[in-house]
């Protein structure tokens, strides 16, 4: 009688594994891209913000300084969006459009907050101190990019904790200056423990 | 890369698959002989290597060990090959745990040195265990040329018994000394049951 | 083809994975199959709803999921440990038990290997004790006897199912052939592609036997460790009544009778379900359940060892919290079914398949008891003045634990199914070798 | 928060899908797209501290508000402030969660309809003129007095009503005996040496608390507590009796004769009398006897007696601070009677409070609650309005001492029809201006024109607005004694505020409800109190429904055996049993105040007491004993305990240079009053997990604070947080590194990483790891919540931080010396100490090397960064 398998069938099995290898190490790398690619942490996306906002006007053909609006980076946690009155302060001088600022008119009349969408707004569990980063020497363009070339604010980078981590390493190294005796490297059991890799010092 | 890629092509569908047993039809496909028991299979084996047969199959229905012995087959490579295999990922595991807890993210955990040693053992031993118990499984498929489902000797008359109670020896075509008629006539001379010419497939 | 002979005596073993399923068969499978679904929902409320949906509490954040984790990997431990021993020593006895005995073990492997992912808060993330490169640059904390049991188990399944398919290629040849006589194409594909082109030549066979003794050697020390890293979970613990190094020593001996028992009770099933009598028969069945009674010895010093241990040796703690397990009717239960009942065995006149089926079982639930002794009784009482109310396991508990016992029981019905429950070549093997004996005489 | 509730529960769902990508090494990318507030008018971006008032029962405390964001977050003490000196308790602690209330009003309601819109108006209109009764809360707040006082001016016969269900009638009948005017005394504990209790208990919660504890604490005077039920004085008493009501009368007289007191009318005789007069007389003028809420008059007076006899100069004399109005009572008869048309309640709930109230307020033509929700008064009354949160209104109060203080909004106003007290009082006067206005009006009248922007100012940032009231010096009138009838033997039924509920009035704050009682460690429920003696003679167990019958009223509890107890005298909590005013608080317990007697009675003879056979499950959060021995230790005076002896470790210690964080517990100034449990739920978004979780041992409470039984049925306290270990159990067997240390030792919980196998709750010794089995971050996501803590989802571990947050803040600032916890902050006697171990002058290192310094469970060599002193007692332990 006729054999049950046609030497056909081999090939057939041969062909079936290879393809389930490839399909399989190919979906890990994938996996992997996906996970670090920008798209996926919405790097380059802009948000929909109450008013048309440009930095590239502001901090870049006017030159502004990130501290003009964003006070608070130098002496606290959060970098502080700037009160209405700010803005209106200068556009009722120079291109006071009312119609565009109607949405921030409308919140320094109530004495209400002007409610930005947020670029860089880190999950609930991270405590970031812009402050901390800046005494340390870290310029506002590490983490926020090129703000001054960006018509519509993007985030720049992931922000992931894996790039996080790469400055907290090894902070010297990139000329960086963390203060604190608690951000002093040490030796235990020969080897050198870097602190700014702790849990605590990025988690509440 | 060209190259390549033709030769994975090459492997991946050639047909019939080029293995020394294998014959072209339309040529026969070797003779074969069928015994009773395995005591009249060993004796046709010792007789075919002393009449210096060379291509040639025993098959059985139960391990035969004389019979493997007679044909010179060793097994020892399989439990190398395990024992190498389960070795190696044994230390891969321990030299992995130490890079991405010494070197790569020492953190302290429980007060304990980042280098930890004594806990890093029982993973790694587990691990080796395992890659061992793999590569016996693989190192015998390798051994043996499987998986292969086709054969030519599947289509010889009444061989489906070979998995049950009955015993074949098998001559390949592709033995210098094969001729049908010497095969036959060596086969018939042993205590066979059956000679035949397996038909090609 | 030629018939003249007479049929071969594995014939029968063949023709019982090849013919249709009777109605009790289909009645297995559906009981089977409805305990499964029970499985489904229970985990999809767990995975829904959360650990809340169980009687867990503080200080009791284990109940039945360790409980069941640790009695299946003890039933899979002792019948692979069994298997395994029957193969390496050549024992009689393996043509007969030994290829169900690693099927039970699968089976039992499967239904453990449910709760390690399952008793998380957040059981999705069970990879997360993976080594694999993730973008928080984080890796798992490799001292953690968790991740000790994530290749425990991971190592458990397949290595055990190895033992098992390593076992099986030559009869799925057989069945490929039987298949084909009958001229079932289809049939004889299905079980050809499980053979891998099989063709048992004595080159096949030689090798064949060197791996099957290989995987069988290593399914030792893999059992060893995987049901000693079960116990270092508890071990490694400050929990006073847990901090001893006699826990794997007393898991292996307390499992045994678990395991042999479940085997024990299959066996009857097998000579009675599926009529093989003449392949597992009255001589193996004794010697199966006299090594069930040996079991039980083993496992009563374990318990005498960790009463006397507790009481006699270890500090005051330890002391005070076993006695708040002794307070508990889980220990005496244990002690005295899974311990002592086998004893009965010894005595020859109870040896019948119609004692063998409720002992066996008792057993088994007897070491289940002692799981619950340990998990549960064990931390009723912490180091510290604390509020503990009881722990009573909630009807999504019993539901996952019915599942697992479901699903352990329809993986072996598919293997009887489907496959030899009995060695075929080991059985051929062994009958040419006693007639080759015979000659000789 | 929501987009991470979403991302979470995407994941949840469609796990096995992403677990894929994940395994090639993918995590959640953070939310995007989160609205970020540009700064409003006057509001910090970062934290802002104002300075305020906050009252219990009439009496304020001073408070500093920290805000993020213009929200009130947390409530501290003023230390500025005497009423506070620097601590909070549970209910300054909670007054932040109540402003997010759901069921808060924000609308008038007309017969529990919306009114319409203006009709409000017409409300007002309608109490101005003829027999107008206003009811309040007793008043220390001069505006408010001021301002109803002008009321009464303003129409003609009508009556201001004070209802305070807390209200001691006998102590003022007493003093005015006494004394021929109304009196109150303000012990002085820091200047006694000893101080016998008939019934008081001025450790216990309330107005005085926080003041009476630091000074207890700082002079240590010898405590003799004879009390019916057990308090928290009588917890930390150096010699405690249990007395039956029917007993304080004649051993107060006994004692008055053994000193021979003069003036003493009828004696008496009592076994414990000769050694409490010893005590006393030896003290000298260090010798002070207070005399309890619920102690017949009589009492009162021989207190007042004995300590005029002996000349104590441990105490002071002032007038009440919120003294004044007519009693409830006739108001009541003259209702039934339909004598009233105008009823104004401010902020009071008589109606649950009083029996026969509810049904008298039906034959009000013209009725108009103001609360701020609604309550079963609320419901009564006619009208409802929307009343403002203390934190949102202006009003000023005076201390228990009668320093006053002046509040001042932290919270933006919700406008619209809510209003607060002052501004209430303001529409019935139909004046204009707010209440700010008004309050400055006060002030003005007060200070003169002369700088008073600037006294206000000053008073507005201090948070103190002028001295204590002037101490009287009166002599005792030679008639000071009136024998009351004797009190008779037998069951006697005793009303008690519940610790954390008070009569009722906190029985909507979610935190107070389920955190355990410090005594009868109850949750969610009140409880009939018996003594196990009793409860062994009438055949009952904890739980055992009884049906108490009292003056015809009857009522169905589940009782209690407590150690402590009186024999014959059966505890009734108030507070509970509500049947209005939101879900927290409603079908809670039973209705103790059903059962009180119209003129306020705290001890009441005659009760009846049978089981009916049905059981209530009571949520009883009584600890069994460890299986350790003495966790809590107790030393004689001058005792040492041998200093640390960690045990051997293979490992060399990992070293922490900068900063060492410990914290060290005096067992010895702990009283028990949870002050520190809730301020760590207020600080770190602990979740309220409801009763049937509390039932099932699903607690989330940080720190708990654990009981110990004493000699004398007293009780030690201890407050258990988290240990942070330099040698952690819990840390090696997690799988993914989901608790570690840092470099400065502490044991941090990392919740993002954490993947719930529990197994590090199993393995902590102290068992003060918690594992959230539900998701209950959408209830604690309110703008009260601290934005520096992140909020758990289901199925991770937390713990205690030791405040990490604090920490990080207290970096950035550059003030890491003066960094605190919050329990630590909370603590009114300074028992929780907290600072940097290698700083060799902080508080903690020197705690660590004082004799009565331990570890717990030091043989485990875990080396716990927490240790503890030891309390001391005589004989020790």
């Amino acid at each position: 009688m006729a054999p049950i398998f046609t030497p056909r069938a081999d090939a057939r099995l041969r062909l079936v594994l290879v393809v389930a290898a490839l399909l399989a190490v190919l979906a890990l790398a994938l996996g992997y891209a996906w996970a670090r690619s920008g798209s996926t942490w919405a790097v380059g996306k802009p948000a929909e913000q109450p008013i048309p906002f440009s930095h590239a006007i502001h901090a870049g053909q006017l030159g502004l300084d990130c501290g003009f609006c964003h006070s608070d980076a130098a002496r606290g946690a959060g970098a502080g969006m700037p009160a209405g009155e700010l803005c209106l302060g200068c556009h009722q001088r120079v291109w006071n459009v009312t119609a565009q600022f109607a949405p921030i008119q409308a919140a320094v009349d109530a004495g209400l907050a002007t409610q930005w969408a947020s670029v860089h707004r880190l999950p609930d569990h991270v405590r970031f101190h812009h402050a901390a980063h800046l005494a340390a020497g870290v310029t506002c363009a590490t983490c926020h990019g090129a703000v001054e070339t960006m018509p519509r604010t993007v985030r720049a980078e992931t922000l992931s904790m894996g790039w996080c981590l790469d400055c907290h390493r090894d902070p010297q190294t990139r000329g960086l200056t963390p203060v604190g005796l608690g951000a002093q490297p040490y030796v235990h059991a020969g080897i050198e423990v870097p602190p700014l890799t702790r849990c605590t010092v990025c988690h509440k | 890369m060209k190259r390549i890629l033709g030769a994975a092509l090459y492997w991946l569908f050639r047909h019939p698959p080029s293995s020394a047993e294998v014959v072209l039809p339309p040529r026969g496909a070797g003779t074969i002989a069928e015994f009773r028991d395995a005591d009249a299979l060993t004796e046709a084996v010792r007789a075919a290597r002393a009449e210096g047969w060379t291509l040639f199959e025993a098959y059985a229905p139960h391990p035969v060990p004389d019979a493997a012995e007679a044909m010179g087959i060793r097994a020892a490579p399989v439990g190398w090959l395990a024992a190498g295999a389960g070795a190696a990922a044994m230390a891969g595991a321990y030299g992995l745990t130490m890079y991405l807890s010494v070197v790569d993210y020492p953190v302290n955990v429980g007060g304990r040195p980042p280098h930890a040693w004594p806990v890093f053992l029982p993973a790694a031993y587990i691990l080796g265990v395992l890659v061992a118990a793999l590569a016996a499984l693989l190192a015998m498929l390798w051994l043996n040329g499987l998986p292969r489902l086709h054969h030519p000797v599947f289509a010889a008359r009444g061989f489906l018994r070979a998995s049950e109670d009955r015993f074949f020896l098998w001559i390949s075509p592709d033995d210098p000394m094969h001729t049908p008629e010497g095969a036959q006539r060596f086969l018939r001379a042993q205590a066979s049951l059956r000679v035949s010419e397996v038909p090609p497939s | 083809m030629s018939t003249e002979s007479p049929p071969p005596s594995t014939a029968r073993v063949a023709e019982a994975a090849l013919r249709p399923l009777g109605w009790g068969g289909w009645l297995g499978f559906a009981l089977a199959g409805a305990g499964v679904v029970l499985l489904a929902i229970a985990v999809a409320r767990l995975l829904w709803v959360g650990i809340g949906v169980w009687g867990n509490n503080i200080p009791h954040v284990w109940g039945f999921d360790l409980i069941a984790y640790a009695w299946w990997i003890g039933v899979a431990n002792a019948a692979s440990l069994f298997a395994a021993v029957l193969v390496l020593r050549r024992h009689g006895l393996r043509t007969a038990v030994n290829r169900f005995a690693e099927a039970a073990a699968l089976a039992a492997v499967l239904a453990a290997a449910l709760y390690p992912i399952l008793h998380l808060g957040r059981p999705w993330l069970f990879y997360w004790t993976l080594p694999y490169p993730n973008t928080w640059g984080l890796w798992p904390q490799f001292g953690s006897t968790l991740v000790w049991d994530f290749w425990g188990i991971s190592a458990h399944v397949l290595v055990t199912s190895l033992f098992w398919y390593v076992g099986l290629i030559p009869d799925l040849a057989t069945l490929r052939d039987r298949a084909a006589r009958h001229g079932r194409v289809g049939l004889a594909r299905f079980y050809g592609l499980g053979a891998l082109g099989w063709r048992g030549s004595v080159a096949h066979w030689h090798r064949h036997q060197a791996a099957y003794r290989m995987v069988a050697a290593l399914v030792l020390p893999l059992l060893l460790s995987a049901q000693t890293v079960v116990a270092l979970e508890f071990a490694v613990t400050v929990v006073a009544d847990w901090h001893q190094a006699r826990l794997p020593l007393h898991f292996i001996a307390t499992g045994l009778p678990s395991g042999l028992g479940i085997v024990l009770a299959l066996a009857v099933a097998l000579r009675h379900g599926l009529s093989l009598r003449e392949f597992v028969d009255r001589d193996d069945m004794d010697l199966l359940a006299r090594l069930l009674a040996a079991a039980g010895v083993a496992a009563l010093l374990a318990w005498l060892h960790e009463a006397g241990a507790a009481l006699l040796q270890e500090d005051g703690a330890t002391r005070a919290a076993f006695l708040v397990r002794l307070g508990g009717p889980a220990w005496w239960l244990a002690v005295v079914m899974g311990g002592l009942l086998p004893q009965l065995l010894w005595w020859r006149p109870l040896r019948r398949d119609f004692v063998f089926v409720p002992v066996g079982l008792l057993a088994a639930a007897g070491v289940w008891l002692d799981r619950w002794s340990l998990v549960v009784d064990g931390i009723s009482r912490p180091r510290v003045p604390f509020p503990v109310p009881a722990y009573a396991p909630s009807g999504d508990e019993w539901a996952l634990l019915l599942g697992s016992a479901s699903l352990f029981a329809l993986a072996l019905l598919c293997f009887g199914r489907f496959l030899p429950i009995v060695s075929m070549y080991e059985t051929r093997h062994e009958e040419s070798e006693h007639e080759m004996e015979e000659e000789e005489r | 928060m929501s987009g991470g509730a979403t991302r979470r529960d995407a994941l949840r769902v469609m796990g096995a899908s992403i677990a894929l990508s994940a395994l090639a090494g993918c995590d959640q990318p953070d939310e995007f797209g989160h609205p970020l507030h540009g700064r409003g008018r006057g509001v910090a971006s970062e934290d802002a501290v104002f300075p305020t008032t906050l009252e219990l029962d009439g009496l304020g405390r001073g408070v500093l508000v920290r805000t993020r964001g213009g929200h009130p977050i947390k409530v501290e003490g003023n230390p500025g402030h005497p009423g506070s000196l620097g601590a909070s308790d549970v209910f300054l602690e909670s007054a932040p969660l109540s402003l997010h209330a759901p069921e808060r009003s924000r609308h008038a309601l007309q017969r529990g309809r919306p009114a319409a819109p203006g009709a409000v108006r017409d409300a007002f209109a309608g109490l101005r003129g003829e027999g107008l009764r206003i009811v309040t809360g007793p008043l220390s707040s001069p505006t408010l007095r001021r301002l109803v006082a002008e009321a009464l001016e303003a129409s003609p016969g009508s009556v201001w009503h004070v209802h305070d269900p807390m209200a001691d009638p006998a102590s003022q009948a007493a003093a005015l005996a006494a004394f021929g005017e109304a009196m109150e005394v303000l012990p002085d504990l820091r200047a006694a040496r000893t101080v016998l209790c008939l019934g008081a208990d001025p450790l216990g919660h309330g107005p005085a608390q926080l003041a009476l504890a630091r000074a207890w604490r700082e002079g240590r005077p010898r405590l003799l507590v004879a009390e019916a039920s057990p308090s928290l004085t009588g917890a930390r008493a150096d010699r405690r009796l249990a007395l039956h009501p029917a007993e304080f009368e004649p051993l107060a007289r006994a004692i008055a004769g053994e000193l021979g007191v003069g003036g003493l009318v009828a004696g008496a005789t009592h076994l414990a009398a000769a050694s409490l007069a010893t005590a006393l007389r030896e003290a000298g003028p260090g010798a002070l006897v207070l005399a309890g809420r619920g102690q017949p008059a009589a009492v009162h007076a021989i207190a007042h007696a004995i300590n005029a006899h002996l000349e104590s100069s441990a105490l002071r004399l002032i007038s009440p601070p919120s003294g004044g109005g007519e009693a409830m009572a006739p108001l009541e008869e003259a209702m039934r009677a339909g004598e009233v048309s105008r009823l104004l309640l401010l902020d009071v709930n008589p109606a649950h409070d009083r029996a026969g109230f509810a049904a008298a307020m039906g034959r009000v033509a013209h009725s108009a609650h103001l609360g701020e929700r609604v309550d079963e008064t609320g419901r009564a009354a006619a009208w409802h309005l929307p009343l403002a949160h203390p934190l949102e209104s202006w009003g000023d109060s005076r201390s228990f001492d009668g320093t006053p203080g002046i509040r001042q909004p932290v919270a933006p106003h919700p406008g619209g029809e809510v209003r607060g007290t002052v501004e209430t009082l303001l529409a019935l006067l139909d004046r204009e201006g707010t209440g700010r206005d008004a309050v400055r009006d006060t002030w003005r009248t007060v200070w003169g024109e002369v700088d008073f922007e600037a006294r206000w100012e000053e008073a507005l940032e201090a948070g103190v607005a002028g001295e204590p009231a002037p101490a009287a010096s009166l002599a005792l009138r030679p008639d000071w004694d009136f024998p009351g009838s004797p009190f008779p033997p037998g069951l006697a039924a005793h009303f008690a505020p519940d610790p954390h509920l008070r009569a009722g009035a906190f029985a909507h704050e979610a935190w107070l409800q389920e955190l355990p009682r410090p005594l009868t460690r109850l949750s969610w429920g009140n409880a009939a109190l018996v003594a196990p003696e009793t409860a062994a003679r009438l055949g009952l167990a904890a739980g055992d429904e009884v049906e108490l019958t009292l003056g015809g009223e009857t009522l169905r509890a589940p009782v209690l055996p407590l150690a402590g107890q009186a024999v014959d005298c059966v505890t009734l909590p108030l507070g509970f049993g509500r049947r209005a005013g939101g879900p927290v608080g409603e079908g809670r317990g039973f209705h103790a105040a059903a059962l009180r007697p119209a003129d306020g009675a705290w001890v009441v003879p005659g009760l009846a007491l049978r089981a009916t056979g049905e059981r209530i499950a009571l949520i009883a959060r009584e600890s069994q004993p460890g299986l350790e021995p003495d966790t809590a230790k107790v030393v004689a005076p001058g005792e040492r305990l041998p200093p640390f002896a960690y045990g051997s470790s293979l490992h060399q210690p990992w070293p922490y240079p900068g900063a060492a964080w410990a914290m060290a517990i005096d067992l010895d100034a702990c009283i028990g009053c949870n002050a520190c449990a809730i301020a760590c739920q207020a600080e770190n978004n602990v979740p309220v997990v409801g009763p049937a979780d509390m039932a099932r041992g699903r607690g989330l409470h940080w720190l708990r604070v654990e009981r110990h039984d004493r000699p004398e049925d007293r009780s030690l306290f201890q407050p258990v947080p988290c240990m942070h270990c330099e040698k952690a159990p819990c840390e090696p067997v997690c799988p993914v590194n989901a608790t570690v240390h840092d470099h400065e030792g502490l044991n941090a919980m990392v919740y993002p990483r954490c993947i719930g196998t529990r197994t590090c709750s199993n393995n902590c010794p102290y068992k003060v790891r918690r594992f959230n089995f539900e998701d209950h971050r959408r209830r604690v996501d309110t703008p009260a919540r601290n934005p520096d803590v992140a909020l758990r989802p289901r199925g991770v571990m937390e713990k205690c931080t030791y405040c990490t947050h604090r920490i990080q803040a207290a970096r950035a600032e550059g003030r890491l010396d003066t960094v605190e916890t919050a329990c630590a902050r909370a603590c009114p006697t300074r028992a929780i100490l907290f600072g940097d171990l290698n700083d060799p002058q902080s508080a903690v290192a020197r705690a660590r090397h004082d004799p009565r310094s331990y570890l717990m469970l030091e043989e485990l060599g875990t080396r716990p960064r927490t240790s503890y002193l030891a309390r001391v007692e005589e004989g020790g332990a």
